[in-house]
């Protein structure tokens, strides 16, 4: 009881405070009295405590849940909207509160007062509309946040109102955005027809009892308008448009928390509602998150814009998480359980590691970004010296998100690893052909996204300023840098922790696979971290991070006692063979990944462009211009084609209306003598 | 004999002998191309030398530049803890596995390219962004060679991997083995920056990788990570010896075993050392964007050797 | 009320006659390429209609119907006829010289027309039911010819023509068929229609004046 | 009756009122007063015929049930929007006309209140007589308004719209006559022969050759009306040149009363014919509006053609819903009906503002609305959210409503057609209003109208947004109601 009581409350509070925070802007906006504090301030605070409270009731509910949930009926010919949390739910609540609360802590004023408080309270009706999809227990209220979210998030990418560049993101995802939910709407209001409600129950029941062939076609309807959530191959066009425009901590929130309600998605209507998935779910979506992975990853490590390179990388680790699914569900079907709830395991566990890790990135090198005043790599560096703080919490997330140990995203992906060699081993049919590829995929995608994040920090942090605003940046403001600071901690203790963690995901695994025991998943009081129940291999991440320390504090006490006392440091001027050093002297970011780009080429395909705009001599012309770029393959192979064809077709459809009132009544004419024919 | 000498005799073993082998080679070499050379131990008098002097750090430099060296050899010397050298009973190998393993040896690389970046000159930027074009390929390539070991054994751990292999005496003609032995040397060239990929006794700016990486380090610095880049490659022959080549490893850590076993890992690495300098001696550096097609053959030969191992073994 | 035909009706009768005259004079207006050949049509057409609903009041004795017969004879054989013809001679009895059917292929067009109503609704019949109803036919194809020439004709005032010819049909359903509607509904109609007329002659010489002639093929300004 | 008379009267009382010479000057004001006079008179009749039932009046020729009384509420409620904003636009736009092209003052209100009072005739008739002289006589008061401004282009679009109405309008009779024709027979007596509500009791034995071609003459007439497909292209010319406040209503009020007499017909043929006969036809009628509609709006660059087309879209929406007949999707087709007319008036009349502002109604000449006038802005974005049915939008939940419908029925083809249309559709709209609302604000775009004109434009959004969340029960009960009385 107590439990209950504590969860409705945790549920209640958390759902109104965002009602709140989302509507006090608005509210002291309108009142001219209010205190400037309502208009910014307060709500901020109502926010970050909505997200804590909600991160509390992810972790309660991940416990064991009590079923407390909150009601409001809209008056429609239909049950009550329901919210409620279960074991599904709520590792993605818990995400979504972890990052939130960092997200409002870190959301700082900025233009005029009136469109900050705007921003604001877009930031929390969004983030209201994300922890709704999570909760939703309705079809029609889920839509309608799903919705939302997507509408809200689109009016933060396009808050700067004149970058054309925001516009062009702010339709693209938007028309993306709406495709997706346009088969997941077809797919659920199907479903309610079926089961003649619209309570989540009732659609599993009716699910699971339709006939096979049903069954499969609505699940593809939700993986398909979900993938373009998740940002999957080919459907990912719109993620490293939107995302970086959107102000920095809504960003991480985006990119952290928004993807992965894709995920969430399949697994709650692809997966759990009708038992299992369909029977080639898990090959396809396993191909896709490699082909996905891949993408990211490359056009990540050919990216020179700080927070577009962020956005492909969330990419390539939406790849990853839907290669662990399809991994998982492949297995399942082949009967290889515990295999397959290793591989959940992973995926669910990288799901939120790359949460934390990929908002703490938006977090910190948004900072940076805005201090310096510009997002472009080439503009950038020397951010290291200028601001500390924000440049430590940028490197954390660093090295996170190139799945280094003893950071969050290494753990969630050795999962994935040991399912696909223990699923190998096992012979599971389809993957003995697929793993190889596979785990390639998945290497080769990790050691670009190395070269990308290397890249991010190395020429955007390190070194010497390349422009004046970037020389001038300085340190965010300390609420703001503290609040990054904290949050750096939580990649660090979801990557030591794993093994003790992993076990908490048991409740959500055994929603989904039943009879799976994840608390199998950590030996030795949670030190160790094992593939459930089949001991073959085991790290322990914490243990390797302490080696790793001590052993540098080892070299360090070695040195001084050779020496007998601290070893000699000395500061100058870096040697630049007896030339004067230009910042401009450094690697550019587009040089630092020239030889991958020359390795990858026959899939970039690039386009150059050289312009003589003055001739001199026959043979050197005075003036060049010269123009590089890497179009996005999909997009110009495959949407832009058809968009072009879209249009064409309406310019011919256009010529139905020629402005001629005679052709207007023969169509009027040819109505009702083409209906009297019917009619006979 | 407790597990935790064994741990610290391995591990002491790497440390130690780990900057002898580039010796060893030297000399090989030096004596086929009929010169004296340096002598083997010249290398410990370098890394000594170089310990005791004061670090110069460029004033562009972040606080990280001033911790990446020990955090580059902390992370070799974790490494060290749970390889296989002598005995394939598992010491730390709970701690870490050849996943852990790969991923420490990425964590040394990323650290090695961001300090290199830091003074913001010219080499440091070049030698990164090269280093991580290559490895780019050979990570893979490496992991997956390991892999088709990996699945062979239903583990990743270092020390069962080697047991298994040590105990199927012939494993060895598989097709798929020797293919991912193939890969497997292939990328070993490649990380520890020899010829045909790199030259190691060379500073030339167009060609160099690795030299080009610790160009702005001096001092106690440099000693750290050129002995943490010794202990590195030392790790990958060890690894190539006894995973790939276990045999003489020490099921039973018996003393007498363990003597059997520390001769075999001496005898495999002067053997590699020979091929080594033999190969540097008749062979010429490739240009350098050769060399990604060389790491690709690596790549491509992994992955073959993981599908017939799929195709062959059914 | 009684719907079946009074005895002393001839089977060859008044009303199959005034029927025929009735297309017929549609026919001849969706034949004509003058303006105000059209309009004496009608005209002709109008009191054809009229004819009809005479007729009928005559052999159902009710009042009302009678009432609605002058009327159409008063207002659709008169005053719309007369204002048409103002209007027309205003533009300088404009000819439509270039329709976009001739004349045979025109006549073509609206001889499948014709076909098409017919057999379309004739199948609505059987046998015994009132005679009045082979109306119905005559009714919906001359909807449909009044249709064509609207499609058919640039004149602004030739459309004009086809919409009342359209009007007389139904007016012509429903006298034939129903023996007129409640008078509140007949009233209305006629009254409607008389405005919507004028409403169209306004419009007529606005097009005028704004484009010069009534030529309505001009007005494609809007368009897409 | 005792709400009915008034309701109906007022309007024309109004209008006289306008034309007298000494009220003329205040002609605005006397509209917006009489609107929202019959705004509150529609309200005391939803409720009325809530409690005790459908409404009846002058001997039958009047009766209101639930879908009347809906219908009602629409049209007053646009209406009063649309006069209260027509009170700040009109005088800005008139300033601009020639001297000589002006109209005497209170002559557009007084075409306006014919207009109202032509459409609530038609919502409350229950003859189908007077229905049709009703929507009728709406047609020639809005077709002189479509006409209002003396431009060619004005000129133009008055001149298809009376012509292709007129000819739909006469279909509509034949119609009429023909199902009087048939009830005739059946009931021996002509008075009472054209009312709605006796038709439908002895639709059982009505002759069902004649109710079909009834039906399909009603389809294309009133159809033509409504501004279903292929009978649609009046519909982008008038309301683009009608002046906004009339557009608005236009593109609710007349569409609704139009569709109510199309839904009549549907009824009783249904009931006579059964009803897979009459739904099929409205299903095709209304995807295929849908699906005609949905190219033009990729490629406009008017906006009001651009409403006029997403008119048409919703029209098809609305017939398809209502045709499919699951009491889900009638309800939904129902809700929507109600709901897109908050979204399209206010597209409309937000539409008007910044047309003005910018001075000229082409949308590439319209950008960064939303920072020259924030609120301008946000009131188009809603207006946006509406049209494409979007969260807060209660036009979401109304489509998704009626789409839910449309899968539990046999037409689940027709309704992913729906659902394609849709997302098509809303890849255009979105693409324009993004082109709109976002970028740099123009240097001379100034709002000319007073800021009070605002309040209505809020109120509609207000409404909008708040059915969205929240439908009161009243209207709930009301649109279960109207559901009955078309199943």
């Amino acid at each position: 009881m107590v439990l209950a009581g504590l969860e409705s409350a945790l549920l209640a509070g958390s759902v109104w405070a965002l009602v709140a925070a989302f509507l006090l802007p608005a509210i002291a906006a309108l009142v001219p009295a209010a205190p400037a504090a309502l208009r910014h301030a307060v709500p901020r605070a109502l926010a970050a405590a909505a997200c804590a409270l909600a991160a509390v009731l992810g972790g309660v509910q991940l416990a064991g849940s009590s079923g407390a949930l909150l009601a409001w009926w809209p008056g429609l010919p239909s049950e009550p909207f329901t919210l409620a949390a279960d074991a599904l739910s709520a590792p993605f609540v818990l995400l979504f509160g972890l990052v939130g609360a960092a997200s409002f802590a870190a959301h700082a004023p900025s233009g005029t007062p009136a469109g900050a408080a705007a921003r604001l309270a877009l930031h929390a009706g969004f983030a209201l509309c994300l922890l709704c999809v999570f909760l939703s227990r309705h079809a029609l209220l889920f839509l309608f946040c799903w919705e939302g979210m997507t509408l809200l998030s689109a009016a933060l990418v396009a808050h700067d109102l004149r970058s054309a560049r925001g516009r062009t993101a702010t339709y693209v995802y938007l028309a993306l955005s709406h495709r997706g939910a346009a088969f997941v709407a077809y797919a659920l209001v199907t479903l309610a027809s079926h089961a003649g409600s619209f309570q989540f129950g009732a659609l599993a029941e009716a699910f699971s009892r339709l006939e096979p062939h049903a069954r499969e076609s609505l699940a593809w309807c939700f993986t398909i308008g979900f993938a373009v959530k998740l940002g999957l191959v080919p459907a990912h066009v719109w993620l490293p448009l939107a995302h970086p425009e959107a102000p920095a901590p809504v960003s991480a929130m985006l990119s952290g928390v928004m993807v992965k309600a894709g995920l969430y998605g399949m697994l709650r209507f692809a997966w759990q509602m009708p038992g299992a998935p369909p029977e080639q779910w898990g090959t396809v979506l396993l191909v896709l998150g490699v082909a996905s992975a891949l993408t990211g990853a490359l056009y990540a490590a050919v990216e020179s814009d700080a927070k577009k390179l962020l956005a492909c990388s969330t990419i390539k680790h939406a790849g990853v998480l839907a290669l662990a699914t399809g991994l998982a569900a492949l297995l399942a079907a082949n009967g290889q359980r515990e295999i397959a709830g290793v591989a959940l395991a992973g995926a669910l566990y990288h799901a939120i590691g790359h949460g934390l890790a990929k908002a703490l990135a938006f977090l910190a090198v948004g900072e940076a970004v805005h201090a310096a005043g510009t997002r472009h790599l080439e503009s950038l560096g020397g951010i290291a010296r200028r601001m500390p703080r924000v440049s430590f919490a940028a490197l954390v997330s660093t090295l996170a998100l190139c799945g280094l140990p003893p950071f969050s995203c290494f753990a969630g992906e050795w999962l994935v690893f040991q399912a696909l060699i223990l699923g190998f081993s096992a012979g599971a049919g389809q993957l003995r052909l697929l793993a190889p590829f596979a785990g390639a995929g998945l290497a080769l995608a990790g050691a670009l996204a190395v070269a990308a994040l290397v890249k991010l920090y190395g020429i955007g942090f390190l070194g010497r300023p390349r422009t004046e605003p970037a020389a001038a940046a300085h340190d965010a403001a300390p609420r703001t840098a503290a609040a990054i600071l904290a949050f750096a901690a939580l990649p660090f203790a979801w990557g030591v922790g794993a093994p003790l963690l992993a076990g908490a995901l048991a409740a959500p695994l055994a929603v989904l696979l039943p009879g799976f025991e994840a608390a199998q998943l950590s030996e030795h009081a949670g030190f160790v971290l094992v593939p459930a129940g089949l001991q073959s291999s085991r790290i322990a991440p914490a243990v390797a991070a302490l080696m790793l320390g001590a052993f540098a504090v080892l070299a360090r006490v070695w040195l001084r006692a050779r020496r007998g006392g601290a070893p000699g440091l000395r500061i100058a001027p870096s040697w630049a063979c007896g030339a004067k050093l230009d910042a401009r002297m450094q690697y550019s970011s587009l040089g630092f990944t020239k030889p991958l780009r020359l390795i990858f080429e026959p899939v970039l395909r690039g386009e150059r462009e050289l312009q003589v705009l003055e001739e001199g001599s026959p043979y050197f012309a005075r003036k060049y211009r010269y123009r590089s770029g890497l179009p996005e393959l999909v997009e110009k192979t495959l949407l832009a084609p058809l968009v072009q064809s879209v249009l064409w077709t309406s310019e011919q459809v256009r010529r139905l209306q020629t402005g001629s009132l005679h052709l207007y009544l023969a169509y009027l004419l040819a109505t009702v003598v083409g209906l009297l024919l019917w009619a006979r | 004999m407790p597990a935790a000498l064994l741990v610290i005799l391995q591990t002491a073993l790497l440390v130690a002998l780990a900057p002898a082998w580039n010796g060893v080679v030297g000399a090989i070499k030096a004596r086929l191309q009929m010169r004296r050379g340096l002598p083997v131990l010249q290398r410990y008098r370098d890394l000594a030398k170089l310990a005791g002097k004061e670090t110069v750090l460029s004033e562009d430099a972040s606080p990280l530049a001033r911790v990446t060296p020990y955090l580059v050899l902390g992370a070799a010397l974790a490494v060290c803890t749970w390889t296989p050298v002598l005995t394939t009973r598992p010491g730390m190998g709970f701690a870490g596995d050849l996943v852990m393993t790969v991923a420490l040896l990425a964590v040394m690389r990323v650290l090695l390219a961001l300090l290199a970046l830091e003074a913001g000159t010219t080499f440091g930027g070049m030698a990164a962004s090269r280093h991580l074009a290559l490895s780019a390929l050979a990570e893979p390539a490496l992991m997956l060679s390991v892999f088709t070991l990996a699945i062979a054994a239903r583990s990743t751990d270092l020390s069962r991997i080697s047991a298994a292999v040590a105990a199927t005496p012939d494993a060895w003609i598989s097709p798929s083995h020797l293919l991912a032995l193939t890969a497997m040397w292939i990328v070993v060239v490649s990380e520890t920056g020899r010829v045909p990929v790199d030259n190691p006794v060379t500073h030339l700016e167009l060609t160099m990788i690795h030299e080009g990486l610790v160009l702005d380090v001096s001092g106690h610095h440099l000693a750290l990570l050129e002995w943490a880049a010794a202990i590195r490659q030392m790790l990958l022959l060890t690894l190539v010896a006894n995973l790939f080549l276990p045999w003489g490893i020490a099921v039973e850590p018996s003393p007498l075993a363990l003597l059997v076993a520390l001769g075999a890992w001496v005898g495999k690495l002067a053997v590699f050392a020979v091929v080594v300098a033999v190969t540097e001696s008749v062979t010429a550096k490739m240009r350098l964007f050769r060399v990604p097609e060389f790491l690709g053959m690596a790549f491509l030969l992994a992955l073959l050797a993981l599908t017939s191992d799929s195709l062959l073994r059914g | 009320m009684n719907l079946q035909l009074p005895d002393w009706l001839p089977r060859s009768n008044t009303v199959n006659l005034l029927a025929g005259a009735f297309l017929l004079s549609a026919l001849y207006a969706a034949a004509q390429r003058r303006t105000l050949a059209a309009i004496t049509a009608y005209r002709f057409n109008s009191l054809a209609l009229g004819g009809i609903a005479l007729t009928v009041a005559l052999a159902t004795g009710t009042r009302h119907i009678a009432l609605a017969a002058l009327l159409v004879i008063a207002v659709k054989g008169g005053v719309i006829p007369s204002l048409l013809r103002k209007q027309a001679l205003r533009g300088g009895g404009a000819l439509e010289t270039e329709p976009y059917f001739g004349v045979p292929a025109g006549m073509l067009v609206c001889g499948a027309l014709v076909v098409i109503a017919f057999s379309q609704t004739r199948a609505l019949f059987g046998s015994g039911v009132s005679i009045l109803a082979s109306c119905l036919p005559v009714s919906v194809a001359t909807t449909l010819v009044g249709m064509f020439l609207m499609v058919s004709r640039k004149q602004a005032l030739m459309q004009v023509v086809g919409l009342v010819i359209l009007e007389n049909a139904i007016f012509l359903a429903a006298v034939s068929l129903t023996y007129g509607m409640p008078l509140v509904v007949e009233m209305g109609v006629l009254l409607d229609l008389l405005v919507g007329v004028a409403l169209l002659g306004l419009f007529v010489s606005r097009i005028e004046q704004t484009h010069g002639s009534g030529d309505t093929t001009k007005l494609s300004d809007l368009k897409g | 009756m005792l709400v009915l008379l008034p309701l109906l009267l007022l309007a024309p009382l109004g209008a006289i009122a306008c034309l007298v010479p000494a009220l003329a000057a205040r002609a605005g004001r006397i509209a917006t007063m009489v609107t929202a006079a019959a705004f509150a008179l529609a309200l005391v009749l939803a409720a009325r015929v809530l409690a005790g039932g459908p409404v009846a009046g002058a001997n039958l020729w009047l009766r209101a049930d639930a879908l009347s009384a809906l219908v009602t509420l629409v049209v007053t409620a646009i209406a009063a929007a649309c006069a209260w904003y027509g009170e700040y636009y009109m005088p800005v736009v008139l300033a601009r006309e020639r001297e000589q092209d002006r109209w005497p003052a209170g002559r557009y209100e007084a075409l306006y209140l014919a207009l109202v009072a032509g459409m609530l005739l038609g919502a409350l008739a229950n003859n189908l007589g007077l229905l049709w002289i009703a929507i009728e006589g709406a047609t020639l008061a809005s077709a002189l308004l479509v006409g209002y401004y003396r431009r060619p282009g004005a000129v133009e679009a008055g001149w298809k719209y009376l012509l292709l109405c007129s000819v739909g309008i006469a279909l509509a009779l034949l119609a009429t006559v023909l199902l009087y024709y048939s009830a005739v027979h059946v009931l021996g007596d002509g008075s009472r022969g054209l009312h709605w509500s006796v038709l439908r009791d002895v639709a059982g034995s009505l002759d069902p050759r004649f109710v079909k071609l009834a039906f399909l003459f009603a389809l294309a007439g009133y159809g033509a009306k409504a501004g279903l497909a292929p009978m649609h292209s009046w519909l982008p010319d008038a309301y683009s040149q009608a002046p906004t406040p009339v557009a608005a209503l236009m593109s609710t009020g007349l569409l609704a009363t139009s569709l109510t007499g199309l839904l009549r017909f549907h009824a009783v043929t249904a009931a006579c014919v059964g009803h897979e006969w009459s739904s099929g036809l409205l299903v095709s009628f209304g995807v295929l509006s849908m699906l005609v509609a949905t190219p033009f709006l990729l490629v406009q660059g008017e906006y009001k053609r651009l409403l006029a087309y997403s008119s048409i879209e919703h029209t098809g929406i609305l017939t398809f819903a209502i045709g499919v007949g699951t009491p889900l999707a009638v309800f939904g087709g129902l809700l929507h009906l109600f709901v897109q007319s908050f979204a399209k008036s206010l597209a409309f009349l937000v539409g008007g503002s910044i047309a003005r502002g910018a001075a000229s109604r082409r949308m590439d000449q319209w950008s960064g609305v939303l920072e020259a006038s924030p609120a301008l802005g946000t009131l188009l974005v809603g207006a946006g959210l509406g049209l494409v049915g979007l969260p807060p939008a209660a036009t979401f939940l109304s489509e998704w409503l009626s789409l839910a419908g449309a899968f539990a029925s046999p037409h689940r083809g027709a309704a992913v057609a729906a659902v394609v249309a849709l997302v098509i559709v809303f890849a255009g709209l979105t693409f324009h209003w993004g082109r709109m609302v976002l970028g740099r604000a123009r240097p001379r775009f100034t709002d000319l109208l007073p800021a009070a004109s605002h309040a209505p434009l809020w109120a509609l959004l207000a409404a909008l947004v708040l059915l969205g969340f929240w439908l009161p029960a009243p209207l709930r009960a009301l649109l279960d109601r109207a559901v009955e009385v078309l199943s």
